[in-house]
């Protein structure tokens, strides 16, 4: 059942990445993108990590996606022109990045041979409270700082974004 | 069907997306989809985080992938405003165009 | 496999009185805003305008869907799709009540039992917001694209002081499935005061039921935020381009939503399907209002006026059912066979759930009728400004309190 | 507050209290400052007093905890080697004072404050007996020089002054990582504390280890000097430098190499030392013969003059690294002699340049019959550059041969090719600068005149000294060789070692010297 | 304690006032001054010699140390012993004279309290290095002539060939004072110290060497001193220009005086140099050699004072040969006879020179013995001294030194003798251009007054009965024991054979038949040419030396060596990094996307190098 899932997630995940990277209009990548992004919460879930599920849509799919929905739509930015799509990148490329894909697969079959099957269920660890135990106690100041780091972020979206500065 | 799948292919769907996000990264023109590659290249991050959290069996590759959420968010907040404004003055979002920081 | 059947036929039961409900809703709400202005609403179709939201349904879905000419064809059709999915999908996690036990199989009254239910609603609810700036942005239109952006900026902006009111009585309930929150909030203080979240002891949730409220409100698009269909500036808002079904799945999307908000008002506050009188007198009081119900039919449906014939005959035969339906409550008082009675007990907090959102809903309506519409500015203002702050100070308050006691 | 420190802390009011004074009156800044300097120089005369009573020993010592965290103490002291040497700054400093009265009309106040922190931080430098504040003085003494020549100098001024800059601070940097691998090493700065761990063996340096140090404090100190290779910043320096720069740099500045040669090299990296010996000697010969010849040839007279201190000073690296008794008095007593006769050559080139503004050679002819004082001046401070006996250079450099010749006599005779040769282009140049029919090109500005009061008063002393120092000796010599006797007690420790180490010839060589004379 | 300091410190006085206040002085009190101070000096000297009687042993006076360093303690203390006195006397004494000569001769010249100041300083040089007690404060004094010679040769400052010639003088000495600079490191290392009496009291036990040892080189060394002094052969070369000075000058300097130094030095190392017979046979081997050189250049030149100055070196041949020999009583003695009659020469060339209105060219000249019969008649002793014409003070000295030179090696005898031929031949012939003839000239020549002839007049007397009245050899006697050996009569004929022979050849030529030369010198050629050019020695020295010396220097040294490689390398370090910013800054294209290729190709390398290296580890 878990090997289904699996399968059924990964496939709409790639289909998505390769859909993002091959559209001509950002709106269509956007949306491939969130799809990939719907996956991988599946695939978390699957991994045992329902706080990181929810997490990823509620942050990723439900807050950053829609401020990229919103600046193309605002942007109204038309499709790519498809001028002097160099043919280099498209003979070397795609090759290229097909051999880099086996190589890394290759070395991360041969780096870690013996990886044990993934069952739903069986590290149920990912709860919020495991999660809020932790990110509260042993790992502090990096919550601080990125708390810093965000209000600093949305400082400068503001006066970036103002339009009389 | 084995009802399970082994770690190692979730590791290989991240290196599949990772590359995926390089391949937009690197071929395409327009900013934003650019910058929705770099997201990917995150995700394909984060899935290889808690895929190493479950074998490992603790919770702290949750919270790396959780902060890796955090800090891109930041970086998208920041970096769709800037999109706004090359927009604003350059009337482009292709990138070969915004390149005044050239010597 | 037997989960799955069963699942299934919670899944078609919960459809089908949603969507009934959802549909009804809509008379509800013409009839109590009639009745606010002093006129008497729909009462032509059945009696006195029970059958319109058939007729309403028949007219959208029999209407000839105008597609707009350089319109990007399969957003616009996903973007109503997706609003009345994500609707549906938030609803499926809601528990109505208890655990029954019926032909030997045990199983909640709710679709699923997550155990982090309420992280799904968020997360929908943050998804569903694509559904209107799909919809505003594909139909191609200065004004949908606006009311969409403004309705999405909306959502977002109240999404925070919600999930934060949501996240204080957590706090207390310590559980994030619904289930357990509701069933937490049994018992009573003092014999006559519920154990109900806005009045339990460590910190009643008066102000986060508020600001739960307020952003519900808001996340709906109802009236006083319900800038973006606001008529007289942006036409329709993001569905001014939509007609006949895709322009009806916008519209039960929405009440859908409603629903799935005063649900969880309820859960999370009002005690989920507790009742609000102590025991002995909770297994009376439905059976006594539907009595009064019947009564009042029949009255109502004797010495009618003479403009509308035909009532004498519709009210009294909606006057049979309420009494039927009084019967079946009273059913839990008589020692009857296992089957039955269990039926009978399941029943009761069904009914208690049930006057709750309802109370919720009549709010939701009597506020359309009252307040006026928000100015864009001051609605996104007042969520930053003071809906936000409020929620953090709430929670920050739950949690020392809730510190403090343990 | 004993003379010393008072010594030491006028010069630094008065670069203060220069910078406070009103701006527009040249003169009150002039005066002022010639005063300042002239008590500085009165009051660092009774310094000599207890010298001339015991002879030697160290006199005016302060030690005071100066910085708690890296023990760092403001340990300052008067020996035989440095007295002198504090001497001859506070002297030249009214002198250049004197000589810039008209020469400077631009920004007088910075230039007369920068010459008084250059007097500060010169006898900071020699009176300092705690390494880091060494190295601070010779900071401090480095900044000024940097500005006078880089704002009142000639046309190449900035790229003069830059190189000036950069070629010391190279070599001082150097230093200073030395100085800091020693404090972690000894955990002190003083000098007095590491020379005396040096000599008990309290404190080991690995033979490798004392080369490494040996070598960063000489670069430092070769630089300063300058030593052959390493020259090349003086002659620009001192073209584009203005009189004054010129006096002081020439006179006292280049002293702070040599110093530091015999204060710190020899004492405490005695093996080492001798190690390097052979090629430093030869380094300092080919910078005799290499200076002497080079000055023949250049159209330039400050040049000349800039070369010819590289050949004198070539004569006090080997009088240094002969490491005999004799050698040592030559080096220090030719440092002395080589700052008043250099000084006053400067200073007559600067009154020249005065007269002409011009420093070719070739714009000069005939200049003692309009002005026969000045040619007189520069006749008696020429001969005494070029080493005449009862003038000064002469005691220095036979006493330099003398010593050079005790250790290798090939040394000396190469050595004294560079008296032939010092000579040569002295001669040529006052001939062709006085000797013979004035060139018309003098006068055209305005008539050529002689040395008025003001420039004698500063030639004077100069004049006098050079000839006390060539005749009467012993008021300068007996402390200074006391001092060297010191250190060469300190450089002999651990050689002995260094002789079984080394095998062949070598051993022969330094057994005998160090047994012989 | 006869306050020997007295000596040389009464000209040095001279020297101060009239340096510091002559300017504002009339000449006259500037030449009392000058004249006093050197004849209270005589008398001085004079007193002392009285007073301290047959000077068995030196008679040292110390002072105060000069500078004390280690072990080497100079002191500045005096001594007077026999060889001494005799110097003294010589000094002062012909110093007195030429200095009453000069007032007479320097009356209308410009700068005249500068040119009595100088004379004055020489005077206190000269009296410091004949009365040092050590090698050092001899050196002082040496190299303090040295500088007087290099002021007086250059008084004429107007006359650039003044400026020049005393450059070259000092430079030159300055060349033989690196020699004696170098014998005194060697002596100093060897024996500790520099005082005579310690250095020869060493010396003394010490063997006589068989090949070239320490002895020999220090004694080489201080032979390398002298040659430079005394204008020796490879250092001679000053001297002929030395001549552009006033003739007292050249009179007191380059003939009395400062070039006898070298011998005295000599003779007072006598110890050094009789332990070494290398270095001996060295002297002795010079001497003749500039004897016999400088006599063939001096019969070529027609500048008057050319000829004496050539005529002084030979002479100072001779005594080197004397010394050679091992005679160093010879050589004083032939040092002090040729005092008095080339002092008188050269005066007298300047008496004639001053009646001739500065004319020096002996074929201007011409039957002057009528106009100025004083001059010719104190010339005339002079001619017949230097002539070796026995009775006359030369004849005995220069025979001396032949005997001595005969005893040690027969064919330096024989080169001395045909030299003294030829001294006498060109001596002669300038006396018969001189005086002899029809005046050639168009100055119309007046006798000088009594203060310059007074002194020629002495000198006369003293050049003539100064032979055999000064007996120095047997004066000398206990310093240098003399040579017993037969006092061969027949040398002594042939040498007094050769001296008349040469006279009479010189008046065959000049005054009987005038034309003879001419024919003689371009019968010759070539080699009259070279003769008359000075062996083109000056041209050779330029050439090899002083040209290659500078413009190797400027091009070489300092143009590739200072500027090119120093400077270069400094220089060259900084454009280097210049460039090589320059290359990295292409990297800053400013094009996103060929960051993000160099971004992507940098992961894959660095995942290519975590993969072997994990590969490894595995």
């Amino acid at each position: 059942m878990d090997a289904i899932l699996f399968l059924l997630f990964a496939a709409i995940a790639v289909a998505c990445g390769i859909n993002l990277v091959v559209q001509t209009h950002p709106i269509s990548s956007a949306l491939s993108l969130i799809g990939v992004m719907a996956s991988l919460a599946v695939l978390y879930l699957l991994l045992g990590a329902e706080f990181m599920a929810a997490a990823q849509m509620i942050v990723y799919a439900g807050a950053i996606m829609v401020l990229f929905v919103f600046t193309i739509m605002l942007l109204n930015a038309g499709a790519e022109q498809r001028k002097g799509k160099s043919i280099i990148a498209k003979v070397l490329g795609v090759p290229a990045l097909i051999a880099f894909l086996g190589l890394v697969s290759f070395l991360i079959q041969s780096l870690l041979p013996r990886s044990e099957e993934v069952k739903f269920g069986a590290f149920t660890g990912g709860t919020a409270q495991a999660i809020g135990k932790k990110l509260f106690t042993e790992y502090l100041l990096p919550f601080e700082v990125t708390s810093v780091l965000i209000l600093v972020a949305i400082l400068g979206a503001v006066v970036l974004a103002r339009k009389e500065i | 069907m084995p009802t399970s799948v082994p770690l190692n292919w979730y590791l290989i769907l991240s290196a599949i997306l990772f590359g995926l996000g390089i391949a937009g990264f690197v071929f395409r023109r327009n900013i934003i989809t650019v910058f929705m590659s770099i997201e990917l290249m995150l995700n394909a991050v984060n899935l290889s985080f808690i895929s190493f959290s479950y074998q490992l069996r603790h919770v702290d590759g949750h919270i790396f992938s959780f902060f890796v959420m955090v800090v891109a968010a930041a970086e998208a907040a920041v970096g769709l405003a800037i999109i706004l404004t090359v927009f604003k003055n350059r009337a482009t979002l292709a990138i070969d165009d915004v390149s005044s920081m050239k010597n | 496999m037997e989960f799955i059947i069963i699942s299934l036929v919670k899944a078609a039961v919960v459809a089908a009185v949603l969507l009934t409900l959802a549909a009804y809703l809509v008379w509800i709400e013409r009839k109590v805003l009639a009745h606010i202005q002093l006129r008497v609403g729909p009462y032509r179709v059945g009696p006195n305008g029970l059958l319109q939201p058939l007729a309403d349904l028949i007219k959208l879905v029999t209407k000839e869907g105008v597609m707009p000419a350089q319109v990007n064809k399969f957003y616009y059709l996903l973007a109503p799709f997706l609003a009345v999915a994500l609707a549906l999908v938030s609803i499926s996690v809601i528990p109505f009540g208890t655990q029954i036990e019926v032909f030997g199989i045990k199983t909640y009254m709710g679709l699923a039992d997550v155990n982090i239910g309420l992280l799904v609603i968020l997360a929908v609810s943050a998804v569903s917001v694509y559904a209107i700036a799909l919809g505003g942005w594909a139909s191609n239109n200065k004004y949908a694209l606006l009311g969409g952006l403004r309705s999405a900026a909306q959502m977002i902006s109240y999404e925070l002081p919600m999930s934060l009111a949501i996240a204080s009585p957590l706090l207390m309930a310590n559980t994030l499935s619904l289930r357990e929150v509701a069933e937490s909030q049994a018992g009573f203080y003092f014999g006559f005061l519920p154990k109900w979240y806005i009045f339990q002891m460590p910190m009643p949730q008066v102000i986060a039921f508020a600001v739960f409220l307020i952003a519900g409100f808001a996340e709906t698009n109802r009236v006083p935020f319900d800038l973006p269909e606001a008529e007289n500036e942006l036409v329709a808002g993001f569905h001014t381009e939509y007609s006949s079904t895709c322009f009806a799945a916008f519209f039960t999307a929405e009440y859908v939503n409603m629903v799935t908000i005063s649900a969880l008002a309820t859960h999370l506050f009002l005690g989920g399907w507790n009742p609000i009188f102590p025991e002995p007198v909770a297994g009376l009081i439905p059976v006594l209002i539907f009595l009064a119900a019947a009564a009042a039919l029949f009255f109502h449906g004797l010495n009618n006026v003479s403009t509308r014939p035909w009532d004498k005959y519709t009210f009294p035969v909606v006057g049979v059912v309420a009494l039927g339906v009084a019967g079946i409550f009273a059913l839990a008082f008589l020692p009857l066979p296992e089957p039955l009675s269990a039926i009978a007990n399941a029943l009761h907090p069904l009914f208690w759930f049930g006057v709750k959102v309802g109370a919720i809903l009549f709010l939701f309506i009597w506020v359309r009728g009252t307040l006026p519409r928000f100015r864009f500015d001051q609605l996104m203002k007042f969520a930053w400004t003071f809906l936000f702050p409020v929620a953090i100070v709430q929670l920050l308050a739950t949690a020392l309190m809730v510190a403090l006691v343990k | 507050m004993n003379l010393l420190n008072l010594v030491l802390a006028l010069p630094l009011a008065g670069f203060l209290v220069t910078l406070v004074l009103p701006k527009n009156n040249a003169n009150v800044i002039r005066l002022f400052a010639l005063i300042l300097s002239l008590a500085v120089f009165v009051l660092s005369l009774g310094l000599a007093a207890p010298f001339h009573e015991t002879g030697n020993g160290n006199w005016f010592v302060t030690d005071v905890p100066w910085i708690q965290s890296p023990e760092i103490r403001y340990h300052v002291g008067l020996d035989g080697l440095s007295l002198w040497l504090v001497l001859l700054s506070t002297l030249l400093t009214p002198v250049s004072i004197l000589v810039s009265w008209k020469y400077i009309d631009r920004r007088v106040k910075e230039f007369y404050a920068f010459l008084l922190l250059l007097e500060f931080g010169l006898i900071g430098v020699f009176v300092a007996w705690d390494l880091f504040l060494f190295y601070v003085f010779w900071e401090v003494s480095l900044v000024p020089m940097y500005f006078l020549i880089g704002v009142w100098g000639h046309e190449r001024r900035i790229y003069a002054a830059v190189k000036f800059f950069l070629y010391t601070m190279a070599g001082s940097v150097l230093m200073l990582a030395a100085i800091i691998f020693l404090y972690n090493k000894a955990g002190t700065f003083d000098y007095v504390n590491l020379v005396d761990l040096l000599q008990r063996g309290r404190l080991v340096l690995t033979s490798q280890e004392q080369l490494l140090l040996f070598l960063a404090f000489f670069v430092a100190f070769a630089i300063k000097v300058p030593l052959f290779p390493l020259h090349t910043w003086l002659p620009d320096a001192h073209v584009e430098a203005p009189t004054a720069g010129s006096i002081m740099l020439a006179a006292v500045m280049l002293k702070m190499g040599c110093y530091g040669l015999v204060r710190f090299c020899l004492p405490m990296f005695p093996q080492a030392a001798h190690r390097c010996q052979s090629w430093i000697v030869i380094l300092a010969i080919i910078g005799i013969i290499y200076g002497a010849l080079v000055a023949m040839v250049q159209p330039n007279m400050k040049k000349l003059v800039a070369y010819s201190s590289v050949s004198h000073l070539g004569f006090v690296v080997l009088g240094v690294f002969s490491f005999t008794q004799n050698g040592l008095d030559g080096a220090v007593y030719q440092m002395l002699n080589h700052g008043i006769s250099t000084g006053a050559l400067f200073m007559l080139v600067g009154y020249l340049y005065e007269r002409t503004h011009s420093l070719e050679i070739k714009d000069y002819g005939g200049v003692s019959t309009p002005a026969p004082l000045l040619a007189t001046v520069f006749l008696i401070t020429m001969l005494a550059s070029i080493g005449l006996p009862t003038l000064n250079n002469f005691v220095g450099e036979y006493l330099v041969l003398q010593g050079s010749a005790a250790v290798n006599f090939n040394w000396t005779i190469a050595a004294a090719v560079g008296v032939i040769l010092s000579a040569c282009y002295m001669l040529w140049l006052y001939q062709r600068v006085f000797v013979g029919e004035t060139n018309k090109s003098l006068s055209h500005h305005h008539p050529f005149l002689d040395m008025n009061g003001r420039e004698l008063a500063a030639a004077l002393p100069l004049v006098v000294l050079m000839v006390w120092m060539g005749v009467y000796t012993k008021t300068f010599l007996p402390m200074v060789s006391a001092a060297n006797q010191r250190i060469i007690e300190q450089s002999k420790t651990g050689v002995e070692t260094l002789v079984e180490t080394q095998g062949g010839k070598r051993i022969a060589e330094l057994r005998e010297l160090v047994h012989g004379r | 304690m006869q306050h020997l300091w007295l000596i040389p410190l009464l000209p040095l006085a001279g020297f101060l006032i009239n340096g510091l206040i002559g300017k504002r002085l009339p000449n006259f009190p500037v030449s009392v001054i000058a004249v006093a101070s050197v004849a209270l000096s005589f008398g001085w000297v004079l007193k002392t010699l009285s007073a301290l009687g047959p000077l068995e042993t030196a008679h040292v006076e110390h002072y105060y140390t000069w500078f004390q360093s280690g072990t080497l303690n100079v002191g500045v203390d005096l001594a007077v012993d026999r060889l001494t006195a005799v110097m003294l006397l010589v000094v002062t004494g012909v110093g007195l004279l030429i200095h009453i000569y000069a007032i007479g001769y320097m009356a209308h010249e410009g700068g005249y309290y500068r040119f009595f100041s100088y004379m004055n300083l020489f005077m206190f040089f000269m009296l410091t290095l004949v009365l040092g007690a050590n090698f050092l404060l001899m050196f002082v004094g040496w190299e303090g002539v040295g500088l007087c010679s290099y002021l007086l040769i250059g008084f004429y400052t107007l006359k650039k060939s003044a400026g020049d010639a005393a450059k070259k003088a000092f430079i030159v000495n300055r060349i033989g004072d690196f020699g004696f600079s170098l014998a005194m490191f060697l002596v100093v290392v060897n024996f500790g110290s520099l005082d005579f009496q310690k250095v020869f009291d060493a010396v003394r036990p010490m063997p006589v060497e068989q090949s070239a040892g320490l002895l020999t080189a220090i004694a080489l060394l201080f032979f390398v001193g002298a040659t430079g002094k005394s204008a020796q052969v490879p250092l001679y070369v000053w001297l002929p220009d030395a001549m552009e000075g006033p003739t007292p000058v050249s009179a007191l300097i380059h003939a009395a005086t400062m070039v006898t130094a070298g011998v005295y030095m000599t003779a007072r190392a006598s110890v050094i140099f009789e332990r070494s017979p290398m270095a001996m046979d060295v002297v002795a081997v010079v001497g003749v050699v500039t004897a016999a050189m400088a006599a063939t250049i001096g019969i070529t030149q027609f500048d008057i004072k050319k000829v004496f100055a050539y005529s002084t070196v030979s002479q100072l041949g001779y005594m080197f040969i004397a010394c050679g020999a091992g005679a160093f009583s010879a050589g004083i003695y032939h040092l002090v006879t040729h005092a008095f009659f080339k002092a008188l020469l050269f005066l007298g060339a300047g008496s004639v020179i001053h009646a001739l209105g500065g004319e020096q060219d002996l074929r201007h000249m011409g039957g002057l013995m009528k106009k100025i019969p004083i001059t010719f008649g104190v010339l005339a002793c002079a001619w017949l001294a230097i002539s070796g014409v026995p009775g006359f003070s030369g004849f005995y000295s220069k025979d001396e030194i032949l005997m001595a030179a005969h005893h040690s090696s027969p064919w330096i005898y024989w080169v001395g003798v045909v030299t003294a031929g030829m001294t006498a031949f060109y001596v002669s012939r300038a006396m018969f251009l001189c005086f002899f003839g029809s005046y050639r000239g168009h100055h119309h020549p007046h006798e000088s007054p009594f203060v310059m002839w007074g002194p020629l007049g002495v000198l006369a007397v003293l050049s003539v009965i100064g032979g055999w009245c000064f007996n120095v050899p047997h004066y000398l006697a206990p310093m240098f024991p003399l040579a017993e050996g037969a006092h061969d009569e027949t040398l002594v004929y042939i040498s007094v054979a050769f001296g008349l022979g040469g006279i009479a050849l010189a008046f065959l030529m000049y005054v009987v038949s005038p034309g003879i030369p001419d024919v003689i010198a371009n019968a010759l050629g070539p080699i009259y040419r070279l003769v008359y050019h000075k062996y083109l020695v000056d041209e050779l020295y330029g050439a090899v030396i002083v040209s290659p010396l500078v413009n190797g220097s400027r091009a070489l040294l300092w143009r590739f060596m200072d500027a090119g490689l120093i400077d270069g390398i400094v220089n060259g370090t900084a454009t280097m990094s210049r460039t090589v910013g320059g290359v990295l800054r292409l990297f800053q294209s400013g094009s996103i996307r060929s960051y993000a290729a160099w971004v992507t190709v940098g992961c894959v390398v660095l995942l290519m190098v975590l993969g072997v290296m994990a590969g490894g580890v595995q």
